[in-house]
């Protein structure tokens, strides 16, 4: 093997993978909570650009990571707002409205950039990491996988929070039958809309949290269109992973390694075409599709509107 | 799918009482209110609404030299508008859309220049542009196939596509269809005198009169041919669609791969006509442009045109305001973002309205 | 057992309109506790209407509802709930994806834990007392409609309360799940809780019901009360009955009954010949299994039946639109596995009874939907361009012959109330060259004048040579037109029975299951 | 030929301190320098510009650098249409149409001689955004300085994809990779992109606990600075552009290439007050004898050539 490959360069692809997947992680599981309760978001990436800036602008103000964090959350939800008012309440085609979301928030932010940040590009400080002791003195895996700032085990927690919430609450239940079947959720005294109403901004908290952990941790500043695409990869995870919290979590963490990896093949001088690198987790999912797209069932509401007692 | 034909109802294809002047009447208020809300966003920025698009106007629609850019600009969004017509009419989303422009750009770039050297351009570029399409519905297929096959929303296959499309159409020019006298990775260049020609005495080529023959193609196909019509009975009611022998599956796989072909069209008749070769870096997202505009025209081909035209003024102005006033072309995104609310609202307002009169 | 004087639930002059339809029309009922108070109609009386108001799924238009004797406006479900009126649903409402357990738990305050091992507990005790064995583990999708609607029951049993609604709970029990639920309801009424009990089947509604109130077209007609029910024999009050349910007897009814049937002389022509045929839908999961029989020309062969004992599947299957085993033979052709188009070609219609929900595009205009299933054809279409003229022609001469009632040709079909739709769709089916015509529920939900012209145009259809399979739920309309008539039952054809004077005995007694071996 | 008005177009806002506002404001000086009146068209992507070139020679632009590559053909398209003069990188076409060859592979060979100089893990790292032909040019200049210095170092190459102009957090985390590796002084070049890469070096370090140096190019970040600007490969732009205006008045535009001259400073190495004097004195020598032909820089555009060159100088360490 070649000497690059030394440990803190392992090291690093592997803290490279997390703190990308980890927007991913964010942005998905509130996309799945959505789903689950039949709302299909499709302005994720919109609600991750506004929690970017939010977050950034927050930090920067002196508010520190988790203010900053914490802001990016409540932006998110904000927007999501709009979501819950015209499809949740209204019954509106959701795609549209999550077009509209995403053009928009792109938009707007691109401006404020524009206006507050494109002269002196501000940055951040390093937000500050935390190894864990003894797990983070494993050789090799120990320093990049267990050497972060504490956000991202937050991040990891939300994951088994809403596994416990899927499996051990009847709020987790009363998600999923709004997706599957609200009527009968309304039927047995939950009103339908609240809990979608719900889902939908914790979704969009949850994007919101992503975008801004992109901004406050991954890269410490904030450009236009930063998200890139991520939202929709979000949507993606969500949609295979249905209603399991940690295959989002699994999804984006491959996600993130596909993405080291490329770098790695690059120090390494292996000479692939960064574009096809880049063009793999996309055929995977349609590869995933393909092989196992009769069981990637979609909740059967997903999309509707509910009016109670509508034949 | 079922909700997505209800707000299609909106488009009441078939109510003579309105005509196309109708769904123009019923956007324009939104229209207007979310000039206003993005004026406001402008204002609180630090620009001049009325100056922005007072300038918007001037250099978009009212100077010669704009128009014309204009003109131009809408030959894409027009052919892109008519795939989406098929496509949403028949309640499916093709937001795979962007791939299919992409591939059919690609096609039309490998094999334009080449065909150009061996046949006169009569046939050379008709070649291309069915070469473009082909490649288009190709592209289309996998998630028309999944969805008449296995059920699979077509929506997330599509977007799928479209990322694939970006990174392949990038690849396969730099490793096989790279121009070798070109430092940028892109395609050979069709000389400009192969390409479409040009209306005497301007910058427009006469693949405005093909954008524009395909939309209305495409309007026609949907409101008055056997095609079009069951087309539209599988996406307003699929279960009619089956009680009348018409085979769902086999729509399915029509509807998407037709939408796909006019995209890659789209993408051959913009080669042939403007660009002249692919870049490896070219992916313009046209396709999330003209989603809304499909939207706010409510589906129809004229209202299709109408909105395409604003929103190439749009373009086309708001790319010489970012030059002279300093607002970015983002603000683009703003205005459509706040139209496609206020649409919303209003088709929610007309609901209630209707109910309460009923 | 003791009724008390005052009634937990009353409705007083309770009225629920839908576009088109007028579902009740002030209804007045008293819920007593400590009895079941059987609920009758035929399909489209307005029961399921009259208990979404009591489930807070519906509100009424006029009229109140009282709970122990003060109004209430109930809003919601929850509403119901908490006023201790529990539901269980014509149709399933449990959640396909969750476990039975957790469909019981469905409804409990989001913040609490579920205990899992009590509810299995619990569960496992109720349904033992109810005889019957489900898995509390098992995912709902996995159950049989049938044990679908044991859990519901059960869920509703539980939850106890004070009125317990059960619409058509027997509807997929066996017929030991019903004597179980039977058994089960006295147990609840020596409790003192109220039962609503909506059922089809006669038998059941007398020897579980401890009062009988029917339903007929959104009115309250009647019924038998508690003391006349005891005193009544057995076949007096189930007279009683079916006179209130089907009017028979009535001067309201009287036009709904038309003209008795007039027995015909037809040839022998077999058009239409039925072998061993077996399908199952894949929509609603109901099936019918070996069905034989064949229609002359000019025949009209009634098949009777309760709803959801296999009907449609096999209609579908006779038009194509589900796969199923068997021979099908048309004027002496084998049809195999000939498509909904090439049957259509041939002379072979079918009037869905679901008009719409596949019989018609509501948000085309009625011109387009009377050529839906000619899409392409000439004069219609000429080289698949369409040729308004020719369409509106013959929508307009359709439009006047049916006598349909629209603004115009042009106005979108789904706008049309329940009856006008039904003209058109039959319109649709009897324009052309028709051979064959399975008729679904022809008249279901029509009023009383469009009920009479539909089956006049039935009869006159058939008297043009047309053979007809008329199948309907409504028992009046199968005697008045058919000249035999089959009945099914569990998605079986029991018995075909010629129209005459005995035909309404033999067939309530094929439906009620008696055979006609026992009958003799 | 007269010209009164110039003008530039360029893909980005002219806010990030490099390629676009290099540009820009290269374009102002010549118009100062010349006389004449200059046009900014800024933020047009990288679509099909041709609206926006035909809108400035309209607007009397008798002068027009089309500042993107992927801008080449509409450019030259134009400038025979319209009959304005437009510089693009591709190959001159006199009289309307001039190359500009905006590559700077001599002052990043002095940048390589500095890295070299200063690297203490002797372990250098090259992170771009994509690879484009000016990239490479630096990059491989890079790595010719490294290489002449001193052999043993190794150079880590990476690149953070092909759309990646705005992946600010995608630079971060590669360019963390790369100091993972050991490199102790980052040569980045990547428009927006950059940032990303800053705030890496500001916030991490190499395993050895070094303090990491960036090294930029283009622009000049020194208001921006935190500590961690070793130096840039400045791209001044104005004497080029100047230098077209007056050919262009002397009807002798595109008989020359346009380009980044080291002996006109268009080219230079940025001097921060980290590079000690000494270093700086020797790169001054250097630099003179790169002018006086005695060392030569290989200019190398292709992908392919320039990875050889990183993978030469690991072969070399092992
Ligand atoms: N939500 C609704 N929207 C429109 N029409 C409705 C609605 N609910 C019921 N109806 C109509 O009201 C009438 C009464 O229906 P209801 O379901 O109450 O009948 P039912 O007596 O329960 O019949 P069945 O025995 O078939 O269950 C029918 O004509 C039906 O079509
Ligand atoms: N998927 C389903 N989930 C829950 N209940 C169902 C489902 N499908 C059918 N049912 C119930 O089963 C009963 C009969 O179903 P269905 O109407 O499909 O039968 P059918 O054989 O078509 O009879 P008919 O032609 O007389 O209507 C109805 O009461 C309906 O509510
Ligand atoms: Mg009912
Ligand atoms: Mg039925």
């Amino acid at each position: 093997m070649s000497p690059i490959f030394n440990e803190p360069f392992l090291a690093a692809l592997l803290t490279g993978a997390i703190i990308s997947a980890l927007p991913l992680i964010l942005a998905g599981l509130g996309e799945q909570m959505s789903e689950r309760a039949g709302v299909m978001n499709i302005g994720l990436e919109g609600m991750m650009m506004a929690g970017a800036l939010a977050g950034f602008a927050a930090t920067l103000a002196g508010l520190g990571v988790w203010g900053g964090l914490l802001a990016g959350a409540l932006v998110g939800a904000a927007v999501s707002v709009i979501m819950v008012l015209f499809c949740v309440r209204q019954g509106m085609n959701q795609i549209i409205v999550g077009i509209a979301i995403t053009l928009g928030a792109t938009g707007v932010t691109s401006l404020m950039h524009n206006a507050w940040y494109s002269r002196t590009y501000p940055r951040l400080d390093a937000a500050e990491k935390i190894a864990l002791p003894g797990l983070s003195q494993i050789p090799v895996l120990g320093p990049g996988l267990f050497t972060h700032h504490p956000a991202t085990w937050a991040g990891l927690l939300v994951a088994l929070a809403f596994a416990l919430i899927y499996r051990q609450t009847f709020l987790g239940l009363n998600l999923a039958a709004a997706g599957e079947k609200p009527d009968a959720l309304d039927a047995a005294g939950i009103d339908v809309t609240r809990t979608r109403s719900l889902a939908v901004l914790i979704a969009g908290a949850m994007a919101g949290l992503g975008g801004a952990y992109m901004a406050v941790i991954g890269s410490g500043i904030f450009v236009p269109h930063m998200t890139g695409g991520a939202g929709y990869i979000a949507i993606v995870l969500a949609m295979l992973a249905r209603d399991r919290p940690f295959w989002v979590v699994g999804g984006a963490l491959l996600f993130g390694l596909c993405l080291s990896a490329t770098t790695a093949l690059q120090v390494g001088g292996i000479e692939v075409p960064t574009d096809f690198i880049q063009m793999l987790p996309f055929l995977a999912v349609m590869a995933v599709l393909v092989l196992f797209g009769r069981n990637a069932r979609l909740p059967r509401a997903l999309g509707q509107p509910y009016h109670r007692g509508q034949r | 799918m079922t909700e997505s034909t209800e707000f299609l109802s909106g488009a009441r294809p078939a109510a003579p009482r309105f005509g196309f002047l109708g769904p123009l009447v019923l956007a324009l208020l939104p229209v207007l209110a979310a000039l206003v809300a993005a004026g406001l966003v402008l204002a609180v920025l630090g620009s001049d609404p009325i100056e922005y698009y007072g300038y918007v106007v001037e250099r978009g629609l009212l100077r010669w030299r704009g128009l014309q850019a204009t003109v131009v600009n809408m030959v894409p969004l027009l052919i892109l508008g008519g795939a989406l017509i098929v496509s949403f009419r028949s309640g499916l989303w093709n937001l795979g859309i962007d791939g299919q422009y992409l591939l059919g750009t690609l096609t039309a770039g490998a094999t334009a220049p080449l065909l150009a050297g061996a046949f006169s351009s009569i046939v050379a570029l008709p070649l291309a542009m069915l070469a473009g399409a082909a490649a288009g519905a190709l592209w289309a297929l996998p998630p028309a196939l999944l969805r008449a096959r296995a059920g699979i929303n077509e929506v997330i296959s599509g977007l799928m596509m479209s990322l694939i499309a970006a990174s392949l159409t990038a690849a396969a020019i730099k490793l096989w269809l790279k121009d070798p006298a070109s430092l940028e990775p892109q395609t050979l260049t069709l000389p400009v005198e192969d390409r479409l020609p040009l209306l005497a005495g301007t910058d427009i080529n006469i693949g405005i009169f093909i954008a524009l023959g395909l939309v209305i193609a495409a309007h026609v196909l949907m409101m008055r041919s056997a095609t079009g019509l069951r087309f539209r009975i599988l996406g307003l009611n699929p279960l009619a669609a089956t009680h009348a022998g018409l085979g769902v599956p086999k729509l399915t796989l029509s509807v998407l791969c037709l939408s796909g072909a006019l995209g890659g069209l789209a993408g051959a008749v913009e080669l042939t006509g403007v660009l002249g070769k692919m870049q490896a870096s070219w992916h313009p997202g046209y396709g999330f442009a003209v989603v809304p505009l499909v939207f706010l025209a409510r589906m129809n081909g004229w209202a299709v045109i109408v909105f395409v035209f604003a929103f190439s003024v749009l373009q086309i102005g708001s790319a010489s305001a970012a030059t002279r006033l300093g607002v970015p072309q983002d603000f683009t995104l703003v205005l459509v973002g706040f139209l496609l609310l206020f649409l919303a609202l209003s088709e929610y307002a007309g609901e209630r309205l209707r109910a309460r009169k009923v | 057992m003791t009724a008390s004087p005052s009634p937990i639930v009353s409705l007083r002059d309770v009225t629920k309109r839908f576009p088109g339809v007028l579902a009740n029309d002030r209804v007045s009922l008293d819920f007593f506790p400590g009895e079941v108070h059987a609920l009758l109609g035929e399909n489209g009386a307005g029961k399921s209407t009259l208990i979404s108001m009591l489930a807070g799924v519906q509100r009424p238009d006029e009229g109140e509802i009282a709970v122990s004797g003060a109004a209430v406006a109930i809003a919601s479900p929850k509403h119901a709930l908490s006023l201790g009126i529990g539901t269980v649903y014509q149709h399933r409402m449990l959640v396909p994806t969750l476990t039975v357990a957790e469909n019981l738990m469905l409804g409990a305050p989001w913040w609490r834990r579920p205990a899992l091992g009590g509810i299995r507990a619990r569960f496992g005790e109720a349904a033992a007392a109810f005889g019957v064995s489900v898995d509390p583990d098992a995912r709902v999708e996995n159950l049989s409609l049938g044990e679908q609607q044991q859990v519901e029951i059960i869920r509703a049993l539980w939850r106890g309360g004070r009125l317990l609604v059960l619409d058509e709970p027997t509807a997929m029990l066996s017929p030991r799940g019903v004597e179980e639920l039977g058994a089960m309801m006295k147990r609840m009424t020596a409790l003192g809780i109220g039962i609503v009990f909506i059922t089809h089947h006669l038998t059941e509604a007398l020897e579980f019901g401890d009062r009988v109130s029917v339903l007929r077209s959104g009115r309250s007609v009647g019924g038998i009360g508690p003391e006349a029910l005891k005193t009544l024999p057995r076949p007096e009050a189930m007279a009683e009955v079916v006179r209130l349910m089907f009017g028979t007897g009535l001067a309201t009814a009287e036009a709904a009954e038309g003209e008795a049937h007039v027995p015909r002389v037809l040839l022998a022509t077999k058009m239409l010949e039925v072998v061993g045929l077996s399908g199952r839908s894949p929509r609603s999961g109901s099936s019918f299994e070996d069905v034989s029989f064949h229609v002359r020309k000019g025949e009209i062969f009634g098949i009777a039946g309760v709803d959801g004992n296999g009907q449609t599947p096999l209609a579908e299957a006779l038009a194509g639109q589900i796969s199923a085993t068997g021979s099908v033979v048309l004027e002496g052709r084998e049809l195999g596995p000939a498509s909904v188009a090439q049957r259509y070609q041939l002379g072979l219609r079918y009037a869905t009874d679901d008009r719409n929900g596949e019989g018609m595009v509501g948000k085309l205009p009625i011109s387009t939907n009377m050529v839906l299933k000619e899409i392409g054809a000439a004069p219609f279409w000429r080289r698949g361009i369409e040729r308004r003229a020719a369409i509106d022609a013959h929508a307009r001469a359709l439009f006047v012959a049916h006598d349909v009632r629209a603004p115009g040709i042009h106005t979108p079909v789904g706008r049309l109330s329940g009856g006008n739709i039904q003209k058109v769709l039959l319109a649709r089916e009897l324009s052309g060259n028709p051979k064959v015509i399975v008729y679904s529920k022809p008249t279901h939900g029509l009023d009383l004048r469009n009920i009479e012209a539909t089956r006049r145009r039935i009869r006159e259809t058939a008297e043009a040579g047309v053979a007809s399979v008329l199948i309907s739920t409504d028992l009046g309309e199968v005697l008045a037109l058919s000249d035999r008539i089959g009945v099914m039952v569990r998605g079986r054809l029991v018995g075909i029975v010629e129209n005459g004077p005995e035909a309404r005995r033999d067939v309530g007694r094929l439906m009620a299951g008696i055979t006609e071996q026992e009958a003799a | 030929a007269d010209v009164d008005t110039i003008a530039i177009v360029t893909p980005e806002q002219g806010t990030d301190f490099g390629w676009n506002q290099q540009g820009i404001e290269g374009l102002e000086a010549a118009a100062k320098a010349t006389g004449t009146e200059a046009i900014i068209a800024q933020g047009l992507g990288y679509g099909n510009v041709r609206p926006t070139l035909r809108e400035l020679a309209e607007d009397g632009a008798q002068l027009i650098i089309a500042h993107a590559s992927g801008y080449s053909t509409e450019a030259i398209e134009v400038a025979k249409e319209m009959g304005v003069h437009m510089v693009t990188g591709n190959p001159s076409e006199p009289p309307l149409v001039a190359n500009y060859n905006l590559t700077a592979e001599k002052g990043a060979y002095l940048a390589g001689v500095l890295a070299a100089k200063m690297t203490r893990t002797k372990v250098l790292g090259i992170v771009v955004s994509s690879e484009s032909p000016n990239w490479n040019a630096q990059s491989a200049g890079f790595a010719q300085g490294v290489r002449a210095t001193s052999p043993e170092i190794e150079l880590r190459y990476a690149i953070i994809g092909p759309a990646a102009y705005a992946d600010v957090a995608g630079a971060r985390r590669v360019t963390e990779s790369v100091i993972a590796s050991n490199a102790d002084i980052i040569f980045g070049q990547g428009n927006g992109s950059s940032f990303g890469m800053i705030q890496a070096v500001e916030t991490v370090t190499p395993p050895s606990g070094e303090k990491v140096w960036f090294i930029d190019v283009i622009g000049d970040k020194t208001s921006i600075d935190k500590g961690h600007l070793l130096s840039s490969v400045i791209w001044d732009m104005a004497p080029v552009f100047t230098q077209m205006v007056e050919d262009v008045r002397a009807d002798t535009f595109g008989t020359n290439t346009y380009a980044l001259a080291l002996e006109d400073g268009s080219q230079r190495l940025l001097q921060t007050g980290h590079i000690p004097a000494e270093i700086w004195a020797e790169l001054e020598a250097v630099k003179a004898q790169i002018i006086a032909g005695e060392i030569t820089v290989d200019l190398v555009l292709e992908p392919a050539a320039t990875r050889a060159m990183m993978s030469t100088t690991l072969a070399a360490a092992e």
